[in-house]
């Protein structure tokens, strides 16, 4: 990639008109990411952005990079099978809380335990949009949706919770309307090597509005979230009790998942930045590293030898 | 199975003369032997049928195999359903199947004798492991008498051997222990079928040690059971004569040649497909019976770039393969029926993206889970239309296991060619069988090199880059590969606007689009069918030939069809026979060649699936003949059909 | 669409006359209209065109609906690819299609106007919402100057109304904010259109006041632009006239009427199967357009016993309704045809299983994605074929909204009966489509009841349970659901021996089983197909019919086929037409049928798949006449493509 | 059911012959399961095995209950239908590594999340059997199988940790060879109400022999044993600067599911025993509740009064 570009957030807006509801928080998630990508000084050509089917996988459409839009739940397949072939690409897949959890939960959660390289950015609106409105995985339990007028019935997943059980080395977490928390935890995402899992909590104004507005809400937010920061201090609810939580410093390189895993599972605050970051090895480098390896070991592969192997014999 | 010999099905013999290696034992001439090597799952009949096989193609006989094993790594020794077998049929000419019947049954127990002697012609030969026949052994398979001595196999001549003790005892200085020393009972066997049949011994010894590289002492006892069963038909008076088949010689066109299995020919026709057209090969896999050979085999040879990404099902397999092939490399996926079926989706997508993918289906029985181990053309409709909307997919088959090598470059060359993925459908009785196979020069294979999109393209000279600005005589569209500046764009499952490929829910361009895929994949170029009539008048601009029965198949039937046809012909019959490689689109001369003959027979492993696009297509009273058991047709069988109906014109 | 009366597409007048609601002003009698209702998706046009809908029912006319609305759920405001529209035919006879062009266009903005504008005959009226053309508006969907005065309108009757500023006007003591009481301007017009067509008004106050109940400032601002648009039309100078479409009283067989849209019907149609087989009904599915409504009603159901799971994924839809039908409910999986692409694999299992299935699968436009929201027919073959191995299942389809009804009935019996996954398919077209519906008596439907097996019945009188010993007759194998004390069996997906149910590799077995899985579908009894055939000697056993041409089809282009008959007819064209409701197994007269006619015409919103099925089983020269743009055929389309064919004769 | 049935292992036993290689691990387990059943007090004909593909699913074969041999991975979701339908029945799921966790990881987390009133017996001997001996999401990172001849790239899930990070209510451990502690782990499993997932270490002596022999082996097992008892104590391997881990006392009732969590990481020693058994509402239970429900309210359903509903008119 050329060493000097300098791109600016209308290089990244592709020719396409955005058709999202008016409202939808896919379009400040846009934005921000619009915003970001001209950091990475990575050259449009070298960007992919994958996604499945939903309101939130439009989003390729309105990037001007290369992009896919696939079909449902197997955007982290396909990236993955991209990733692999093409290390010298930075890719992201775009999901929805549906795509992403109910039909592609298979694909995400060995994506994650792979760590390929991969960027997964989860719009968790609790609902499926495109389809106007049914509860999905991370609807909470008694939801009243089309398809549940008595309530459903599931508990819902913890997205982070799901992903750290699944071996993720990069969760994160981040609100659609705060830019500056989106782009800082996307600036991180960017830098891990291996699958980084973002969970975006998304407001879907039309079937699920208002979502989190307790987390958004300037009177209630203070109390309602937990900013995580590596290295920062940061203290645990009250106990039952009443005595004070005791007061953690926010360890997101710490190899043991479990206190991650704790963090995950936390509602009042809800945690958000980045709860686990840690390295282990990378899919589809190790994948390449074999190719080489091979190479090295045994010469560049040559077909005569190959087709003709040990046991031939001649006829005249 | 490569020229057009006789094969006349007659075994005919020769006064004894004394050959070379016997110490004063007849020797006898044939021209065609068919053994078969029977015994529990865990006996080592695949391997020792392998070894046998090797040898009789370095020898430079022709020889087609047919391995047959159940569905369970282990069933339980000495039970019916746990019996594994191997045939082997190899001559002095050119053949085509691996034999309706045995000439020759080694069965190492009872279980084995008992599941095969159905298949065995009267006077055929019989080696029994007698160590095996006990009375529990003879129990567990519902023989209340000993078979070998009630006049069961009167009609047959018996070689009662007692392999495991006499193994047992060859190595009883080997300092392995019982257990250990009885598993080499299969090269005893081997070594004395070796010694029958005149086969070469060095290249299973190498084999040997290779193979047991890491356990010298193993080796050495199969080595030496391998010899003391040459040794025993050499030296006891059991075998009066032993047998040779001579080479093949004029069965072959000169070449390099080695033997073949069909899954082993596909993998090395998609390594050269990938040299060939310089892309790097990935291939998204799940392991499933009989195609998972295929990505074992291609994870061996990463230094010729080749990835294998061994996913989390068959979806994700094919996923995988589809987000290499956006980036620019051949991508694959091996499957087998049940896979196909959970790939339809991605198979749609790709038909939409028009990127190219290989989707290779090794079919076996089916519906469901079927008959895993066992072979079946059953897939071709769903091939065809095993998918939601107008998605059409080019189709290619092998017909025998070394085709398997040139339909894999065939199938890379359509769908680099026209950006679309390809069925490949073979199936279990290629994948497994082998034969020899004349190893071509890499100058012979066909040139795929592809060119990427580098420039921006808008005819309205808006310096875009249209992804579906298709090339006027394909209408293949652009593959524009991510890290070509200037070139971003967005491709997707939901319809779009030819030539911009931007969505659009207009009503005309959908027609539009869903005709003009249709007419991407009517309007490849594949190569005319050859038809062999031997009629006098038949090609030479004369008249139509004067054989009024044509018979078309289509993949795996090749071989006992075209046997068939030679023994119809041997007794003076008149019949035509095509072979179709290519099943969508069909070749442009089919119409005209079908429209030749009075009648059409269509011999398939299901229910007349090919026949059904015959029909629809060319409007032609196409006749069906059709076995759904797991196995392949046999050339007596089909023989009689083509009488019937060559008698019914 | 209920009996067979002509439909000329002619709209004739009469001097006008006062009518009783109109202070003095003229009143045209009519005998059909066809309105459009187009604006934003944000406008409420689905809803506007519902209630005009259901108003007009009431009132008795026959109709015919065609809602249109893009995937996205609120593409942004005043762009093209945001408009939705609502079309509506009715009229004082039956009729059969929702119009070729509408009369009347009402249009909330520019967006709308020029959307629809290509579709409009000249002297079409036109009703726009003036407050929306402003110049951003205009620019946005690519007007320069106002169509409303500079000329491009001149060919039409246009109504030019200040729709928002009236409605916000007749809401300013409403006390709502400017913009929402905006939102009730679709109330406002259609006040107005309810006013020009005499249509009741009591049933739409009842319909907003319950909606919004919890909202009743809402409601009344709702109720207030509904009237307020009603006396605008009375008391303005606007409009001179007002239209009467009198009731269609001959048009139905006497009995209770209700309006009824395909996918409400199809959920009814299984509820109703759930009661006449006594079984509890489960539905196993997964979200997707146009299915979902099916899921969403169903779930209203609980207390008819019906139990819904929205599943993880189509597999998990299918697997769960499955695995309900082992226990003996009644299980069904909806979807649309990227679903079915993933349940194929499931439905092979069902097939092997012989468990009742039901499949429904709402087609939409394929390939891939394709077109959520359009109607389309193309997953005929992959219903046919999409499986591996041979893996028939019986194929239903409805002919119109109501018929949805009845197909559900009609799967559940053949599932049922003969224990099999059965597929329905419908469409887009019918599923969103709506028309008068007879509301049958409870006593008329059919008797569903099963039978579970609750003896052994093994032959060799071993007091074993056989789950595959199949009846005679229909050769369906005995459900017996656990529970049942002394039948304790296991089943599944590898091959059985037939009766024993066993797991059986034997080859003949597998051939046996595979004929006689065929043979079970193909014995299917499904009633003879009815032909409309007015030739004199027809049916009454004189010589074939006078009508050369025979047009056949199948699912929701009954409709259109039927006017274009109509039309064809009423110019004294002769011409038969059949259309199928089974499509496999196909009716036994099928091949007589077909054999009586000189030429059979397919129309299909594919690219020929019954043609195809036809030719290949009939070898019959069927001729295909295809449209795949998401959108159903035009009466006048099909009334020419059926006289150029006649002609050929 | 009969209030009194007294059955033997020997009324569980089908007449179908058993097609395991010799000396497979599944044997003990099926003579496990036999010799359990009877306890159960059900009736045999109110026992279902749902069952995938491998060479574990073929289980239900061997046991005189009902029984479905279904297709890869899919067993959950079908057993799920069956158990919301059918209350009554007891519904016992069997699943390989591969079958559970590869093809089948979707169906599988999503029960675990509803909690259906399902029994899941995981197989576990980190390899594929049925197809001859490829890795599996369970295999050691660099596995040299036939399909990764230099090593397997990915890590493996811990299939206990991705069952708690799916909102599992019970997940266990035990091990083919110890009977008493296999059949201890099934009472359990059985009275549990919801989704319990049991994985079973099953030694393949055919492609992947020896894997748990460290936890079988007498010498070394009780070192590498951890043995979970609700309410006893344990003591945490020893700190890296050797200082003794603490003891804690278990409690497998813990609604925090942190600690379960902590011991699915472990494995010097290997836990093995129930981690975790909370209450939470069954999905099939809820959904039968709620048919109950709207009965109540609104009566049982008339089926004229749904075709006639609210807007009709008569036509004489
Ligand atoms: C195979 C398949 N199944 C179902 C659908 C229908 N569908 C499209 S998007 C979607 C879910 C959308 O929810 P989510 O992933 O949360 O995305 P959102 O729209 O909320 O952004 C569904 C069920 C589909 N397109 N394809
Ligand atoms: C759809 C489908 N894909 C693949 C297969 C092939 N297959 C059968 S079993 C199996 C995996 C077996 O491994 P596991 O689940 O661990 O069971 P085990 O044999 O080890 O007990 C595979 C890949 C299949 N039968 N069906
Ligand atoms: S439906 Fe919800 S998520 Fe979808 S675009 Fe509209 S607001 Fe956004
Ligand atoms: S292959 Fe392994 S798991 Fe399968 S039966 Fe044999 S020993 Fe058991
Ligand atoms: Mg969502
Ligand atoms: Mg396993």
């Amino acid at each position: 990639m050329p060493a000097e570009i300098k791109l600016t957030a209308k290089d990244f807006k592709s020719d396409q008109e955005v058709r999202w509801c008016p409202g939808c928080g896919d379009y400040a998630i846009l934005a921000a990411v619009q915003g970001f990508l001209p950091e990475l000084g990575i050259a449009r050509e070298n960007i992919v952005f994958v996604s499945g089917i939903g309101c939130s996988s439009r989003f390729p459409y309105y990037l001007n990079t290369y992009g896919m839009h696939s079909i449902h739940g197997r955007a982290p397949a396909i990236a993955t099978g991209l990733a692999s072939t093409r290390p010298d690409l930075s890719v992201w897949v775009i999901t929805g809380d549906g795509d992403a959890l109910s039909i592609g939960g298979n694909h995400l959660i060995h994506a994650l335990r792979r760590n390929v390289n991969l960027k997964i950015l989860l719009f968790n609106n609790q609902i499926y949009g495109l389809t106007k409105g049914q509860y999905s995985p991370t609807s909470e339990q008694g939801k009243i949706t089309k398809s549940t007028p008595m309530g459903s019935l599931d508990a819902p997943f913890h997205p982070l919770s799901l992903a750290i059980g699944a071996e993720a080395s990069f969760v994160a977490r981040t609100i659609d309307s705060d830019r500056k928390h989106l782009t800082e935890v996307l600036r991180q995402a960017a830098q891990h090597e291996g699958t980084a899992l973002v969970e975006i909590y998304q407001n879907c104004n039309i079937f699920n509005d208002g979502a989190f507005d307790l987390l958004k809400d300037p009177a209630t937010r203070d109390t309602a979230l937990l900013r995580l920061e590596h290295g920062q201090p940061y203290r645990l609810p009250q106990h039952p009790n009443g005595a004070d939580g005791e007061e953690i410093v926010h360890d997101a390189h710490d190899p043991d998942p479990t206190r991650a895993f704790a963090l995950s599972r936390m509602s009042h605050p809800t945690p958000i930045g980045v709860l686990r970051s840690v390295q282990r090895p990378v899919y589809d480098k190790q994948m390449n590293e074999q190719v080489q390896e091979a190479v090295t070991n045994r010469g560049e592969g040559k077909l005569e030898d190959l087709l003709t192997g040990s046991d031939t014999w001649l006829v005249r | 199975m490569t020229s057009r010999v006789e094969e006349t099905g007659s075994t005919f013999e020769e006064p004894p003369t004394g050959g070379p290696h016997t110490g004063g034992k007849g020797v006898r001439r044939l021209d065609r032997v068919v053994i078969r090597f029977a015994g529990d799952s865990g006996d080592g009949m695949q391997l020792t049928g392998d070894r046998f096989t090797s040898e009789t193609a370095g020898f430079g006989n022709d020889l087609s195999t047919l391995p047959n094993f159940p569905a369970e790594i282990r069933a339980p020794a000495g039970t019916l359903p746990g019996v594994s077998s191997f045939q082997l049929h190899f001559a002095d000419h050119d053949i085509l199947t691996p034999g309706d019947a045995p000439d020759v049954l080694v069965a190492m127990n009872p279980a084995a004798l008992k599941a095969n002697l159905g298949d065995l012609p009267r006077g055929a030969e019989i080696i029994v492991n007698t160590d095996e026949f006990t009375k529990r052994a003879l129990a567990k398979v519902g023989w209340a008498a000993d078979p070998l001595d009630d006049g069961t196999l009167s009609a047959y001549a018996v070689h009662p051997v007692a392999l495991t003790t006499l193994t047992v005892e060859a190595l009883k200085d080997s300092g392995l222990a019982r257990k250990d020393a009885e598993r080499a009972k299969n090269m005893f066997a081997l070594g004395l079928l070796s010694w029958m049949y005149h086969r070469p011994t060095e290249g299973t010894e190498r084999f040997l040690r290779s193979k047991f590289a890491k356990k010298p002492e193993i080796a050495e006892a199969n080595v030496t059971a391998f010899r003391a069963g040459w040794n025993f038909g050499e030296t006891t008076e059991s075998f009066a004569v032993s047998y040779e088949v001579a080479p093949a010689a004029k069965a072959f066109t000169p070449g390099r040649y080695r033997n073949i299995s069909g899954n082993l020919a596909l993998a090395y026709g998609l390594i050269a497909a990938s040299k060939q057209s310089g892309l790097p090969l990935f291939l998204g896999s799940y392991p499933i019976t009989p195609a998972s050979d295929i990505l074992h085999e291609l994870s061996k040879h990463k230094n010729f770039g080749v990835r294998t990404f061994q996913a989390e099902d068959e979806i994700a397999g094919i996923g995988a393969a589809l987000g290499a092939a956006f980036g620019g490399a051949l991508g694959v996926t091996t499957t087998s029926g049940p896979g196909v079926a959970l790939k339809s989706e991605t198979i749609g997508l790709a038909v939409s993206l028009e990127l190219p993918l290989l989707v290779v289906d090794i079919q076996r029985g089916g519906p469901s889970t079927g008959l895993p181990t066992k072979t079946e053309q059953a897939d071709l409709l769903q091939a065809m239309f095993g998918r939601n909307g107008e998605a059409p997919v080019p189709i290619v088959a092998p017909a025998s296991p070394g085709e398997c090598f040139t339909a894999a470059l065939e199938a890379a060359r359509i769908a680099l060619t026209y950006r679309t993925p390809v069925f490949l459908l073979s199936d279990g009785y290629l994948a497994n069988g082998s034969e020899p196979w004349r190893v071509p020069e890499v100058a012979e294979l066909p040139d795929l090199r592809v060119e990427f999109a580098t420039e921006v393209n808008a005819p309205d000279g808006s310096g875009e880059f249209w992804p579906y600005l298709r090339d006027p005589e394909t209408l293949a569209r652009p593959w524009a590969v991510p890290g070509t500046p200037g070139l971003e764009h967005r491709i997707g499952g939901i319809e779009k606007q030819d030539g911009t490929g931007n969505i659009s829910y207009d009503p005309a361009n959908h027609d539009h689009m869903v005709r003009t895929r249709q007419a991407k994949i009517d309007g490849i170029e594949v190569p005319a069918l050859e038809v062999d009539d031997p009629s006098p008048a038949f090609g030479r601009g004369g008249p139509t030939a004067d054989a009024k029965l044509l018979v078309l198949g289509w993949g795996s039937t090749f071989g006992p069809i075209a046997a068939g046809v030679r023994r119809f012909r041997a007794g003076g019959g008149k019949v035509a026979q095509a072979h179709l490689r290519h099943l969508n689109p069909f070749p442009a001369n089919l119409g005209e060649v079908l429209a030749r003959y009075e009648r059409v027979l269509v011999p398939e492993m299901n229910l007349g699936q090919l026949a059904l696009l015959l029909r629809a297509k060319y409007l032609v009273d196409a006749r069906s003949f059709t076995q759904v058991s797991g196995m392949p047709f046999k050339a007596a069988q089909l023989a009689e059909v083509i009488k019937e109906n060559a008698d019914a014109c």
